[in-house]
């Protein structure tokens, strides 16, 4: 495609410094690559330069989002400009320069390099989490695949430091490569990490007397190219070749940080976060890292009626019969009142409140939601519930008021509301404490994800699926509407709020075929605004978004492969 | 060795002893019962029917309830052991008996007969539901398969007729006087139990092994009968025990047709059927086999095919078309035996002077020894008969035909007219057994002189570069360069 | 010419046509095998090959007689343990990885700190449960070619023995550890302060299950191919890098 | 609806008459569980007497999906799946996959893995070839001759067992060579294996070959023509006896089989008979083969040196990093075969044995196709016993050979 | 991989190739226009200088992960050439609306079975077949198994299955581990 005018014939260009040749492209600069040419924007690094030509350099210490140490020495390629070697992350673009990545002297100093790296590396792989992820192993087996020549033992280390509440270093597999000192200090500006001692002496370690006790820690075990650092939560639960990935959100706070949702059998072991130079960068707070957990724990899994003593779990068709009776009898009176969950997504929100308007009859709803919590400057935001501003979109495209929780309260201790139908469990409040004052509510349906104080008092609980089990869309704070994907199919008997809706909607005598939440989406969201030009389908993530290694495809039934008969694996130590 | 001299003295001692003893024993009950009941008696008279005092009581006992049934059963298990002996097996060797001591021995494999018999018996006896209808001629069907080949043995003497305290007793249950009449009617009955099983099973698989159980026994029916004629036009006579004759007397096949003397003792060529009648006796021998359904003659059952005609029996009844096809064997022998290998005679080293001698003063060892002859014979036969079986592919339902029809019947009735027409030149019988052995001749020299193995050896045959392009088709051989 | 003509037909042989000839030499053989096999001992040696005496018979009587399986021969697993009797087996869960059965099932757990032991042991993961469900095992062997740490190996010479359910053949660390324990040099838990230092890493000595010992393995010029001057048949040895 | 009622049992009482003067056909079944029904195959059989007017072969009772559980695990794990194709022949299988799947990867395996390889097949084809002529003979009721087949079969198996560790289902050979070298005295062994192979193939030659009955049963039986077996797309030891001298060990030799002086049998007739004789020629070329192999086989590695495609040997594995990280990498994602295709094939015990192999570059197989003998030999079947006997398909199905693990994958 | 055949193919039938790429391996491959298949099937085997009589199989490949996926099937058929000692693959590339492809069924027999299995196993019709039907598979089954997007653990129990009780489910459930 690209003319390939200067072509090279030989790997090492005369030395002789040409003249500055005048701009090929004036704004841009252009070079060659391996014999093609790239034009690229001044100041652009030349590793992402030479990725957009097929040349993939291998590099450790580098990272786009920090300050360049250029200390792994893995990105040496030949240019042009220097007879020696340069690393490729720290040499700025110049006009016309020429660069070979594929070099037989390229080769041999990555082997070298790769040699260096590997001496006082334990024999770990087998215990290390990083394994199956880990970049020395990809490099190694890309650039170097050759035995080892090191006689004589390795330099030990501290195995097992424990840094932090959520981070845990082994000084033995560390490269040096800094990326997590650097993270501290530039990112998350706590600067709690640093190199000491010299030589081959020199290792990571928490400054003395501190702890690595940032709410941005969990990073570093993202940006550690190797197994040094490693997320304690995560530790030993799961080998990352069993685990499938699938883009998501998270749904810890209002700031909608892009994960990937990393998962076997049905249940979930981790997020990491996914690059999105809008809202997250690559970066992640350690409280929605783990915010995960409700996702495997506590989940109301099966439809049930009665309170208290009286509960007893139901096929879903008798939930349905006995919600939809006693919510048809007071349909469209004042005695109803609905409570939705900002936590929910657009989809269910759609239909959740289309089904409230228009079988329901309710005119103004109550907005529940988890309470406001800690917040700062860089990701973690006080407001917690992920989808405030999109219910605040479907409400007013619907054409129903907001009103707070406390307003609910009140009504309820006055008596006016006798029944109440909950879309999503979550409150703002003292959940024990709304539990008992919504207790005096004749007639309680909850759909729900988690069995809190209120599904306990509920007459019918629906039990609801999680976002990572079905297909969705979330609104962030700043009115980004981001779609999620399904990881695995819903726990149990399970269903998106969406679908409850949709099927009590039914009883209620609509016909409706909405078949899934982009069915939901497509019929609804054009009543609403701001989400009807919103692409539901192209704006979604890929569905292959895993790193190297690519799972088996989960089956129809959920299992995970390495499990086929044991059952879904159990998640241990949450 | 060890293992040697056991079975070589079984063979030698122990076998031959107790058929001795089973024949000694029906002289001697056959005997006490003609005393005991002088009513039926009429008159002493060898070579007649030994039917009119009560002496065939103690032919059935021994001779058709013990002999017979024992040794079929034994054959149930000789079966599988012998051929495991020709395969490179052990056989049935699991069943073990009795005190510790004893257990430590496998007995080979007799015990085995006690637990199929038991196993037998007290299987489930299960009947298709499609069989329903016909639930009585499902049942009759292994009776039928059965009685008639049992029947068969009422009328082989298994010795000859001697005088015990005055009475003449034979080894025979009934010596009528149609003799071997007897044996090709009833013989033909036992169709009846193969192909009413086959089709009262009302499966598929079975019917097919009905039908062509009842075609092939049908046409082997004649070659049977007709490979038997020669013999018949020979000795002038369709009855076994004038068939086999006596040796004292020289009759039957009991005589030399050469006669010499070594040491006193008197050798030569006896005019058995097996020498006058060679071409009789293959022929005799091949229907036989087709009689009783074995290989290679086994596509009634074929089980490789269609399974065969009890495919839908279990239990007992299963049981009675196995022991029948075994009755079938020994009584199959037992009429070669009678027929054509000079029934209870050696033939040799003193037969005439034995019967002479022995045979005048202790007439019931003589005629003990001789039925202990003829047991011996059948045994023989017994097994090459299983040989045979488990060497031998089997034929297909056409080729069986063909066989029948177009060879063994051909043949049979050129036998018959050449037999004929040489006793008619001869009736001294010299004629008749020179052709016999200028045949035993030819067929030995046949077998004797190997065809070498052509090209087959492979590698040293097909020879490095000296292809044989010319023996390949012409497509395949331009086919390739 | 690589092709020769192998077809023949028999039926063009006087003997053949007449049945008999061919038939009795067929008999003959039959007859010489039961001969030999009724009137000779049975030699009960289990490898049947190595036999000797007239007797052709190859039946081994188990369970009376047992074969003893070959070097190699892929039986029961069994995880090895080490010196202090824990398992070797540090879940690194290749094994279940490259199962293709799928019929390994591992959970990994981690040493407290607080826990006396864990000072010297440097492989703070151990498996808490490990679990081959027999049934699905097909014997591949890949579990074995799969380890990184010697610890699971299928050189019992046995085969699962029979159970009467399902879950018997679900064999745990109590039921596969066993057989003596194994150290290599090169084991994380002698290389820390306070047990002796490998004075060379290379110089262990590994049997693959039935190919002998593997001998170092350096930089090395590219293998000639020795070949032998002689001529009788080479045996076949084992496989040497000089 | 009275007269009605009355009248239908008399109608069927006619019938029933009128039945006696009409012949039908009959159907029967054999199979799945038919004694001489190799693995799980049906034959439903339409009969006119005893002769066959129809046969339609109906498989898929042993189908495992061989081909999907293949594209979800990485090429070495595939081996024991190929196993069970023809797990008569299971060494034929493993290593041709292994060939093509070298192929794919552009390498060439060392000497002495080649003439392993050689040996190997070729034990497993007398190992197929003494199966497939003994259970000939089995099924036309001479039992002795197969269990001499048997007995020859067991020592091979057992020489087998010494070199994988398995009897039947072997998973031997990984991509680039062997996973081990063959065992101290194997040779010897296996030499002593051949002899006794040797007697005992003479043996069932003079109970089989020479025999009048079994060469009516087999002569002029099950024939089928050169064009025909050529368009059924019949290979191996079936094509040869139609006449068409068609070996790929000879039209595109592969390892060591250029430098094996043997030679390839062909037939004429195309009928049952010549079949098992090129078995039984086979198996005598094959005797020579290993004999050959086993004299002229170097020292040397069984593996390729190249840490990317196989396993580095084990003390590099326990002692150093390096080891250990190509060890995972190998483990946990296959070796990386180039994306790309081919078709590769090589000659097992039945005909081709064809490869179709895609490759999009990760560690798992895209796709496997697997063109098994089998398959077309009995797709042919149908023409080969149409018009003929009952008691025909019985040796006929067994001359082809066909067995249930490759034809229904 | 006969280069020879795929001249011929091109100079006797003009415009039925595609596309004649080389693989990786050197193996030459020819692109068929689907409706040119029968014709193209039969001069490859009736050619004398051809002669690619020996049949061997037929199979379809689903490109719906590669990279290049559309059409999104191939069918690939291949031949041998006992005179040429070649082999011939052909392929035939149909979308996913419309899977159907001329049966060569009366050209060589063998192909009956072959087609029968990719119909199984892909969903490809075979236009002018004589019994298309399911080969493997039974005939309940619904879909086809090998399609990339078929779930590699769909369970069809178009049969009540019969339960096992002490099937075994893995640690925790039967007191084990």
């Amino acid at each position: 495609m690209s003319p390939k005018d200067n072509k090279p014939s030989s790997p090492p260009p005369p030395a002789a410094p040409p003249a500055k040749p005048a701009p090929k492209n004036p704004g841009f600069v252009t070079l060659n690559i391996d014999g093609k040419e790239v034009t690229a924007k001044p100041g652009t690094n030349l590793i992402t330069a030479a990725k957009t030509v097929g040349a993939d350099i291998p590099y450790y210490c580098w990272h786009h989002r920090l300050s360049i140490a250029a200390n792994c020495r893995m990105c040496l390629v030949e240019s042009s400009t220097s007879p020696k070697l340069v690393p490729a992350c720290q040499t700025a673009l110049q006009e016309g320069m020429s660069i070979r990545t594929d070099t037989e002297r390229v080769a041999e100093v990555r082997r070298s390099v790769m040699e260096f790296l590997l001496l006082n590396h334990p024999v770990d792989c087998a215990i290390c989490d990083q394994a199956g992820e880990c970049k020395l192993e990809d490099y190694y087996q890309r650039l170097d695949h050759k035995p080892s020549r090191l006689e004589g033992g390795k330099i030990l280390r501290n195995k097992r430091k424990v840094l932090g509440p959520l981070v845990v270093l082994d000084q033995e597999r560390c490269v040096q490569c800094t990326r997590c000192v650097r993270f501290m200090d530039e990112v998350a500006k706590e600067p709690q990490l640093g190199m000491f001692a010299r030589g081959s002496e020199e290792y990571i370690d928490v400054f003395p007397g501190q702890q690595l006790t940032s709410n941005y820690s969990g990073n570093v075990v993202d940006l550690c190219p190797v197994g040094a650092l490693l997320n304690r939560d995560f530790r030993f639960r799961a080998r990352s070749w069993f685990l499938s990935t699938v883009a998501s959100v998270c749904t810890g706070c209002s700031r909608g940080c892009n994960t990937y949702v990393d998962f076997m059998g049905q249940d979930v072991y981790r997020y990491r976060p996914r690059e999105n130079d809008a809202i997250n960068q690559s970066w992640m707070c350690d409280q929605g890292r783990l915010s995960y957990k409700p996702l495997n724990l506590a989940r109301v899994q099966a439809p049930s009626l009665g309170r208290a003593d009286d509960r007893r779990e139901v096929t879903a068709a008798e939930a349905l019969l006995r919600a939809t009776a006693q919510l048809k009898a007071m349909a469209g009176t004042a005695e109803l009142a609905v409570l939705v969950s900002p936590s929910c997504s657009n989809e269910d929100l759609l239909a959740g409140l289309t089904f409230a308007k228009d079988a329901l009859g309710v005119r103004h709803l109550y907005v529940g939601g988890r309470p406001d919590g800690a917040a700062d400057a860089l990701l973690m935001r006080a407001d917690k519930n992920p989808n405030r501003k999109g219910l605040a979109w479907v409400s007013a495209g619907l054409g129903l008021s907001l009103e707070p929780f406390a307003a609910l309260l009140k009504a309820v201790q006055a008596g006016t509301v006798k029944a109440l139908y909950v879309l999503g469990a979550e409150v703002p409040v003292d959940e024990a404490e709304a539990a008992r004052t919504l207790a005096q509510v004749e007639f309680i349906a909850v759909q729900a994800t988690n069995v809190t104080p209120l599904t306990e008092t509920a007459d019918v609980v629906l039990p609801t699926a999680t976002h990572v089990e079905d297909e969705g869309s979330f609104v962030q704070e700043d009115g980004v509407v981001q779609r999620v994907r399904r990881a695995f199919p819903p726990r149990g008997s399970t269903r998106g709020h969406w679908n409850w809706a949709v099927d009590i909607m039914r009883e209620f005598g609509f016909p409706l075929t909405y078949e899934s939440a982009r069915d939901v989406f497509r019929e609804l969201s054009p009543k609403v605004p701001e989400l009807a030009s919103f692409g539901w389908d192209s704006e979604a993530p890929p569905l292959k978004t895993q790193r190297g290694l690519q799972p088996l495809a989960t089956g129809a039934d959920g299992r995970p492969p390495g499990y086929r008969e044991f059952g879904a694996p159990r998640v241990r130590g949450i | 060795m060890n293992r040697t001299l056991k079975i070589l003295s079984v063979a030698i001692l122990l076998v031959p002893g107790v058929l001795f003893g089973i024949s000694w024993a029906q002289y001697r009950v056959g005997g006490w019962l003609a005393e005991s009941c002088p009513v039926f008696h009429t008159q002493l008279q060898l070579c007649d029917t030994g039917g009119t005092s009560l002496a065939w009581v103690s032919a059935l006992l021994f001779h058709m309830l013990l002999f017979v049934m024992v040794l079929a059963t034994l054959l149930t298990v000789a079966e599988r052991k012998w051929s495991a002996f020709t395969q490179d097996r052990i056989g049935p060797e699991r069943a073990r008996i009795g005190p510790a001591w004893m257990r430590k021995h496998s007995f080979g494999g007799l015990p085995h007969v006690a637990a199929d018999a038991l196993k037998m018996i007290f299987k489930e006896n299960t009947r298709p539901k499609a069989a329903d209808r016909d639930r009585i001629l499902f049942w009759l069907g292994p009776v039928l398969a059965f009685a008639p080949v049992f029947a068969l043995a009422a009328v082989i003497p298994f010795g000859p007729t001697v005088p015990v305290n005055g009475y003449a007793i034979s080894a025979q249950v009934a010596n009528p006087n149609f003799g071997l009449l007897y044996v090709l009617a009833i013989a033909s009955l036992a169709v009846y139990g193969t192909s009413l099983a086959g089709w009262a099973s009302n499966s598929k698989f079975a019917l097919l092994g009905g039908v062509r159980a009842a075609s092939q026994m049908i046409s082997y029916e004649v070659a049977l009968g007709l490979s038997l004629v020669g013999m018949m036009v020979a000795f002038s006579t369709v009855q076994l025990p004038v068939l086999i004759g006596s040796a004292a007397a020289g009759t039957g096949q009991a005589q030399y047709l050469w006669q010499g003397s070594v040491l006193g003792l008197d050798f030569g060529v006896p005019a058995w059927g097996i020498f006058l009648q060679p071409l009789g006796f293959l022929l005799f021998f091949t229907a036989a086999f087709a009689e009783t359904k074995r290989a290679p003659f086994d596509v009634p059952e074929g089980e490789s095919e269609i399974i065969g005609y009890f495919l839908e029996y279990s239990g007992m009844k299963f049981g009675t078309f196995m022991i029948s096809e075994f009755i079938e064997v020994v009584v199959l022998s037992a009429l070669i035996t009678a027929i054509f290998l000079g029934g209870w005679h050696l033939g040799f080293a003193g037969d005439v002077a034995l019967a002479q001698g022995l045979g005048k003063s202790h007439p019931v060892l003589y005629g003990a020894f001789c039925g202990a002859v003829f047991a011996m014979k059948v045994v023989f036969l017994c097994w090459f008969q299983l040989i045979v079986r488990w060497t031998f592919p089997r034929f297909r339902y056409d080729q069986i035909m063909t066989l029948g029809w177009k060879v063994l019947l051909p043949l049979g009735l050129f036998n018959l007219f050449a037999s004929a027409a040489l006793v008619l030149l001869d009736p001294s019988l010299h004629w008749l057994a020179v052709a016999g052995l200028l045949e035993i001749a030819v067929l030995a020299g046949l077998t004797l002189t190997r065809k070498a193995p052509k090209s087959g050896s492979g590698h040293e045959a097909a020879g490095h570069g000296t292809p044989d392009v010319h023996a390949l088709p012409a497509a395949a051989a331009s086919a390739h360069h | 010419m690589a092709y020769y003509q192998a077809t023949k037909d028999p039926t063009t042989d006087i003997r053949e046509r007449t049945y008999v000839p061919e038939l009795l030499h067929g008999l003959a053989v039959t007859i010489r095998h039961f001969m030999r096999n009724l009137f000779f001992p049975r030699d009960t040696n289990t490898d049947v090959l190595n036999r000797t005496g007239t007797s052709q018979i190859t039946t081994v009587s188990y369970p009376e007689e047992q074969v003893t399986y070959p070097p190699g021969y892929r039986g029961l697993h069994r995880l090895v343990p080490r010196e202090d009797g824990k398992p070797r087996c540090v879940a690194c869960y290749l094994c279940a990885t490259i199962c293709p059965a799928q019929c390994i099932h591992i959970e990994a757990g981690e040493y407290e700190t607080t826990d006396a032991s864990a000072d010297s042991r440097v492989i703070e993961k151990y498996p808490t449960s490990f679990v081959i469900d027999e049934l699905r095992c097909i014997v591949c062997g890949l579990c074995v070619e799969a380890c990184p740490k010697d610890a699971i190996r299928m050189d019992t010479g046995r085969h699962t023995p029979s159970e009467y359910t399902r879950s018997g053949f679900v064999w745990d660390i109590p039921r596969l550890l066993e057989g003596p324990p194994v150290n290599h040099p090169s084991d994380p838990w002698l290389k820390r302060p306070g047990s002796e230092r490998p004075a060379h890493a290379h110089l262990e000595k590994h049997a693959r299950i039935g190919e002998g010992l593997v001998p170092l393995k350096l930089p090395r010029p590219a293998h000639p191919v020795r070949t032998e001057v002689t001529s009788g048949p080479v045996p076949v040895t084992k496989f040497l890098r000089d | 609806m009275a007269d009605a009622k009355d009248t239908v049992p008399q109608q069927a009482e006619e019938g029933e008459l009128e039945a006696h003067l009409h012949t039908k056909r009959m159907l029967i079944n054999m199979g799945p569980s038919h004694p001489a029904m190799h693995g799980t195959v049906r034959t439903r059989v339409e009969l006119e007497g005893e002769t066959i007017v129809r046969a339609i072969p109906e498989i898929g009772f042993l189908h495992r999906g061989f081909q999907k559980s293949c594209e979800n695990v990485t090429w070495n794990q595939c081996l024991p799946y190929t196993d069970r194709l023809n797990y008569v022949s299971a060494l034929m299988n493993n290593f041709g996959f292994l060939k093509a799947v070298e192929m794919l990867c552009g390498i060439t395996i060392p000497e002495r893995a080649q003439y392993i390889r050689v040996i190997a097949s070729e034990l497993h084809r007398i190992h197929d070839h003494l199966t497939c002529v003994g259970s000939i003979g089995l099924e036309l009721g001479g039992f002795a001759p197969f269990l001499y087949a048997i007995e020859g079969r067991e020592l091979i198996m057992d020489r087998v067992t010494e070199l994988t560790g398995a009897r039947l289902t072997t998973s031997f050979g990984r991509v680039g060579g062997l996973n081990r070298d063959v065992p101290e005295g194997w040779a010897e062994r296996v030499l002593k294996t051949l002899d006794k192979c040797h007697e005992l193939i003479g043996e069932m030659d003079t109970l089989l070959t020479a025999n009048r009955i079994f060469v009516d049963r087999m002569q002029g039986v099950g024939v089928i023509t050169t064009e025909d077996a050529l368009d059924f797309g019949f290979t191996g030891p079936c094509l040869r006896a139609c006449g068409v001298p068609y070996d790929v060990r000879k039209a595109r030799p592969y390892w060591v089989y250029e430098r094996m002086a043997f030679d390839v049998p062909v037939g004429k007739n195309g009928d049952n008979f010549d079949r098992y004789l090129m078995r039984m020629e086979e198996l005598k070329q094959s005797e020579a083969i290993v004999r050959q192999g086993l004299k002229d086989i170097p020292p040397g590695p069984v593996i390729v040196d190249d840490w990317r495609i196989a396993l580095p040997p084990k003390s590099e594995v326990y002692g150093t990093i390096e080891g250990v990280i190509a060890h995972f990498k190998l483990v946990m994602e296959g070796v990386p075969v180039p994306a790309g295709e081919v078709y590769d094939s090589s000659e097992a015990a039945n005909g081709e044995l064809g490869w179709y192999l895609v490759s999009d570059g990760s560690g798992r197989p895209y796709k496997v196709h697997v063109r098994a003998p089998g398959f077309a030999l009995l797709s042919g079947l149908p023409r080969m016993v149409e018009g003929r006997m009952l008691a025909d398909l019985i040796p006929t199905f067994d001359t082809i050979n066909m067995i249930g693990g490759e034809v229904e994958q | 991989m006969s280069a020879f055949a795929l001249d011929r193919i091109t100079k006797v039938l003009p415009g039925a190739l595609l596309d004649r790429p080389v693989d990786r391996t050197g193996g030459h491959w020819g692109l068929v226009r689907p409706d040119t298949l029968p014709a193209v099937a039969q001069l490859v085997k009736s050619d004398p200088e051809l002669a690619f009589k020996l049949f061997l199989s037929i199979d379809a490949v689903d490109r719906l992960q590669l990279a290049d996926n559309t059409p999104r099937f191939e069918v690939v058929y291949f031949a041998y050439s006992v005179s040429r000692n070649e082999h011939l693959r052909l392929k035939v590339r149909v979308p996913e609306e419309r899977p159907e492809v001329p049966s060569l069924a009366h050209v060589y027999q063998g192909a009956n079975w072959w087609e029968r299995f990719v119909w199984d196993f892909y969903g490809i019709r075979f236009l002018g077949h004589p019994d298309l039907t399911r080969i493997l598979m039974y005939e309940e089954f619904k879909g086809h198994p090998l399609r990339k997007d078929y779930p590699l653990r769909g369970r069809q129990p178009l049969t009540p299955e019969r339960p096992v009780e002490d099937i075994f489910r893995g640690p925790g459930t039967s007191g084990v581990g």
